[in-house]
């Protein structure tokens, strides 16, 4: 049992948990919002699971989640673009405080790895997902304007 | 029968199916116990063979019959949605308008477009050593290529992506696999023995015999396939309209 | 606590399962019922991977680890589990496909409908 | 198509397969001969994406 | 400690196939079935299943959701298509 896996599950266990319930309920704009921050999230909780097991190779799933997380958001905020322009959602707290705790995750992970070709990766995974999550949250307010067509 | 009267079958149906999976699970092994003979095998079995990482070498080596029959109900399910998905006589085509997308968006999907490729690709290519393999690093590399739809519109999409040589593509990769696997028979003895190549350095690109090959040819099958499913969903959920308008 | 968790896998994944199971039943969109599908999907995932688990073991890839130096969990069922979840997802797509073509033939996707229409 | 934007062609495309090798050589965990070419070849084929992605969405 | 996070990650996804389940209206489902995914990519990672969650990350995070919104528009846009001619 080490610090890592602790901070892993409380992190996935209660970042997780109130996505999930956010997703659950409550009009579109609030359910795009939750699952835009449930991959912002879950990826530094993958990335503190790496950690926590001491397998480096597992810190694949967070690029992955990266890249894709961010995709997933914009799938919605694409095909969903004339509902939510009738309601915009605003979630500009909350998103910068997960993306915020998903960069001091990043840089907790940065310090214990120590300087080498792991913690480049690290940190490109770090600025992928913050920069895909916020972008993909900027995009749910408003990103396609009159889309929804083409 | 009415819906009142199929809720309460299906309630009793459920209990009675609840009830005999209870009792299975509590029946079965305990969790997390410490008897696995055939991991225990298959891992042997890989480090024997210098793959570093043993679910490829299940997948790719040991089951590679297997896989072959996955790779085949999943090019059925494109075959088959192909099939449903056809323009047919009394559909037409509407071009919609381009879409407006804000440009941090398009800018975005511009950049993140070639990582995920290459994610995608580094996925596949280390799919012996560490997590991964041709079905992720496939899919991957196919969900990129569809960042251009949603970073600009269902036309930019299509100019970088003639459907045709996808189709083409996911033939030659099937046919790939089973190539390797014809390679093996005649000069191994069996259907997709892995004995003809070298197995190499352990936890190198070019270990594991005919995994990599296999991993790389499914790799390419799951891209295409995924990238001719999505569109013809695509020109169904954009393009396409019913009524023989002009 | 162990001797709940020694079962406890294995009930989520039936739970899993039945809800899956009644979604699909209780629908009135199949497009939700192609959602409930896959949650039904979910569980299997669930025990397959369960029953392969060894506790304070870990993944059986020997990338970053040597091998022997710690003990690992079941690759076999793994290797079921991921091929399986790629061609459920074709498997949903062509599945989505035939919705798709049900619509366009009867204009509807409630299922009800669908059978009072060839009653 | 004149000189001038062939050579502006060129050099996006090897900005980008520059960029994308060193994203490779980031990724993987141990370097040798093979790895660099898989990796070249890698990054040559997100390169030619990334161009034609560009092409796609702005040239019309 | 391990067990915990096993525990927890359980439990996730006994309550993300509920509400799944119970979420009717397809659009709103695709977003849980997408969280779910997500949940579910969790629980094989610690399950010690790194392949596989990478599996399912590939697939629920971005491919599931896209064909999902795609069939209700196409299906909703023959109801629109419907209601014009009439």
């Amino acid at each position: 049992m080490n610090g890592w896996t602790a901070a892993a599950t409380v992190l996935l266990g209660c970042g997780l948990g109130t996505a999930l319930w956010g997703v659950a309920t409550g009009p579109l704009r609030r359910r795009v919002v939750a699952q835009n921050l449930s991959t912002a999230l879950a990826c530094p909780g993958l990335l503190l699971l790496s950690q926590a097991y001491g397998r480096p190779s597992y810190v694949d799933l967070g690029l992955v989640l990266a890249l894709l997380g961010p995709v997933g958001t914009l799938v919605f905020a694409r095909l969903l673009a004339d509902e939510l322009a009738e309601d915009p959602p605003s979630a500009r707290g909350v998103t910068w405080a997960v993306a915020g705790l998903g960069a001091g995750a990043v840089i907790a992970l940065c310090v214990a790895t120590g300087p080498s070709r792991a913690m480049v990766k690290l940190l490109v995974i770090g600025a992928l997902l913050i920069s895909g999550n916020l972008l993909a949250s900027r995009a749910l307010s408003g990103g396609f304007g009159g889309a929804g067509r083409g | 029968m009415t819906r009142r009267g199929r809720t309460w079958l299906l309630l009793a149906a459920g209990a009675g199916l609840a009830a005999l999976l209870v009792a299975a699970c509590l029946k079965l092994p305990h969790f997390g116990g410490d008897r696995h003979p055939y991991g225990d095998r298959a891992v042997r079995a890989s480090l024997a063979r210098h793959t570093a990482n043993t679910v490829s070498s299940v997948n790719f080596d040991q089951r590679a019959f297997d896989t072959l029959g996955e790779m085949t109900i999943l090019f059925a399910a494109v075959v088959g949605c192909v099939v449903l998905l056809r323009q047919t006589r009394d559909e037409h085509r509407a071009r919609p308008e381009p879409a407006e997308v804000a440009l941090p968006v398009r800018r975005y999907a511009l950049v993140v477009l070639p990582v995920a490729l290459l994610s995608g690709l580094y996925v596949v290519a280390h799919g012996q050593l560490s997590p991964g393999g041709g079905f992720q690093g496939g899919v991957v590399a196919a969900t990129a290529l569809h960042l251009l739809y949603l970073g600009a519109d269902h036309r930019a999409l299509e100019r970088v992506r003639p459907v045709g040589a996808y189709e083409v593509a996911d033939a030659l990769a099937a046919s790939a696999y089973l190539v390797t696997g014809l390679a093996g028979l005649i000069g191994a003895g069996a259907f997709l023995a892995n004995t003809l190549l070298p197995y190499g350095t352990f936890n190198t690109l070019s270990s594991g015999g005919t995994v990599p090959l296999l991993n790389a040819a499914i790799g390419m099958e799951v891209a295409c396939a995924v990238v001719v499913l999505l569109a013809h969903f695509l020109d169904q959920a954009v393009e396409i309209e019913e009524g023989s308008g002009t | 606590m162990s001797g709940v968790l020694n079962v406890l896998p294995y009930l989520v994944a039936a739970w899993v399962f039945l809800a899956g199971c009644y979604g699909l039943a209780t629908s009135r969109n199949l497009i939700h019922a192609v959602g409930c599908l896959s949650v039904c999907q979910a569980g299997t995932y669930v025990l397959l991977l369960a029953v392969g688990y060894r506790d304070n073991a870990t993944a059986p890839v020997f990338s970053d680890i040597k091998p022997g130096s710690r003990p690992v969990v079941d690759p076999v069922v793994q290797a079921l589990t991921l091929t399986d979840i790629v061609v459920g997802a074709t498997v949903t797509a062509l599945l989505l496909a035939v919705v798709m073509q049900i619509s366009k033939r009867h204009g509807t996707v409630d299922p009800d409908e669908l059978s009072e229409l060839r009653g | 198509m004149n000189r001038r934007t062939a050579l502006l062609a060129t050099a996006e495309v090897l900005a980008w397969w520059v960029g994308l090798a060193l994203l490779w050589l980031v990724l993987i965990s141990t370097v040798d001969t093979l790895e660099r070419v898989v990796g070249a070849a890698a990054a040559g084929a997100g390169a030619l994406a990334a161009a034609a992605a560009r092409r796609a969405v702005t040239g019309r | 400690m391990a067990d915990v996070s096993i525990v927890v990650a359980l439990l996730l996804i006994a309550a993300a196939a509920t509400v799944a389940v119970a979420t009717r209206d397809p659009v709103r489902q695709a977003l849980v079935l997408s969280v779910m995914g997500v949940v579910l990519a969790v629980l094989f990672t610690v399950l010690q299943a790194p392949d596989v969650g990478l599996s399912q990350l590939a697939v629920g995070s971005a491919l599931t959701p896209l064909l999902l919104m795609l069939a209700v528009r196409k299906v909703r846009r023959r109801g629109q298509g419907k209601e014009r001619e009439r």
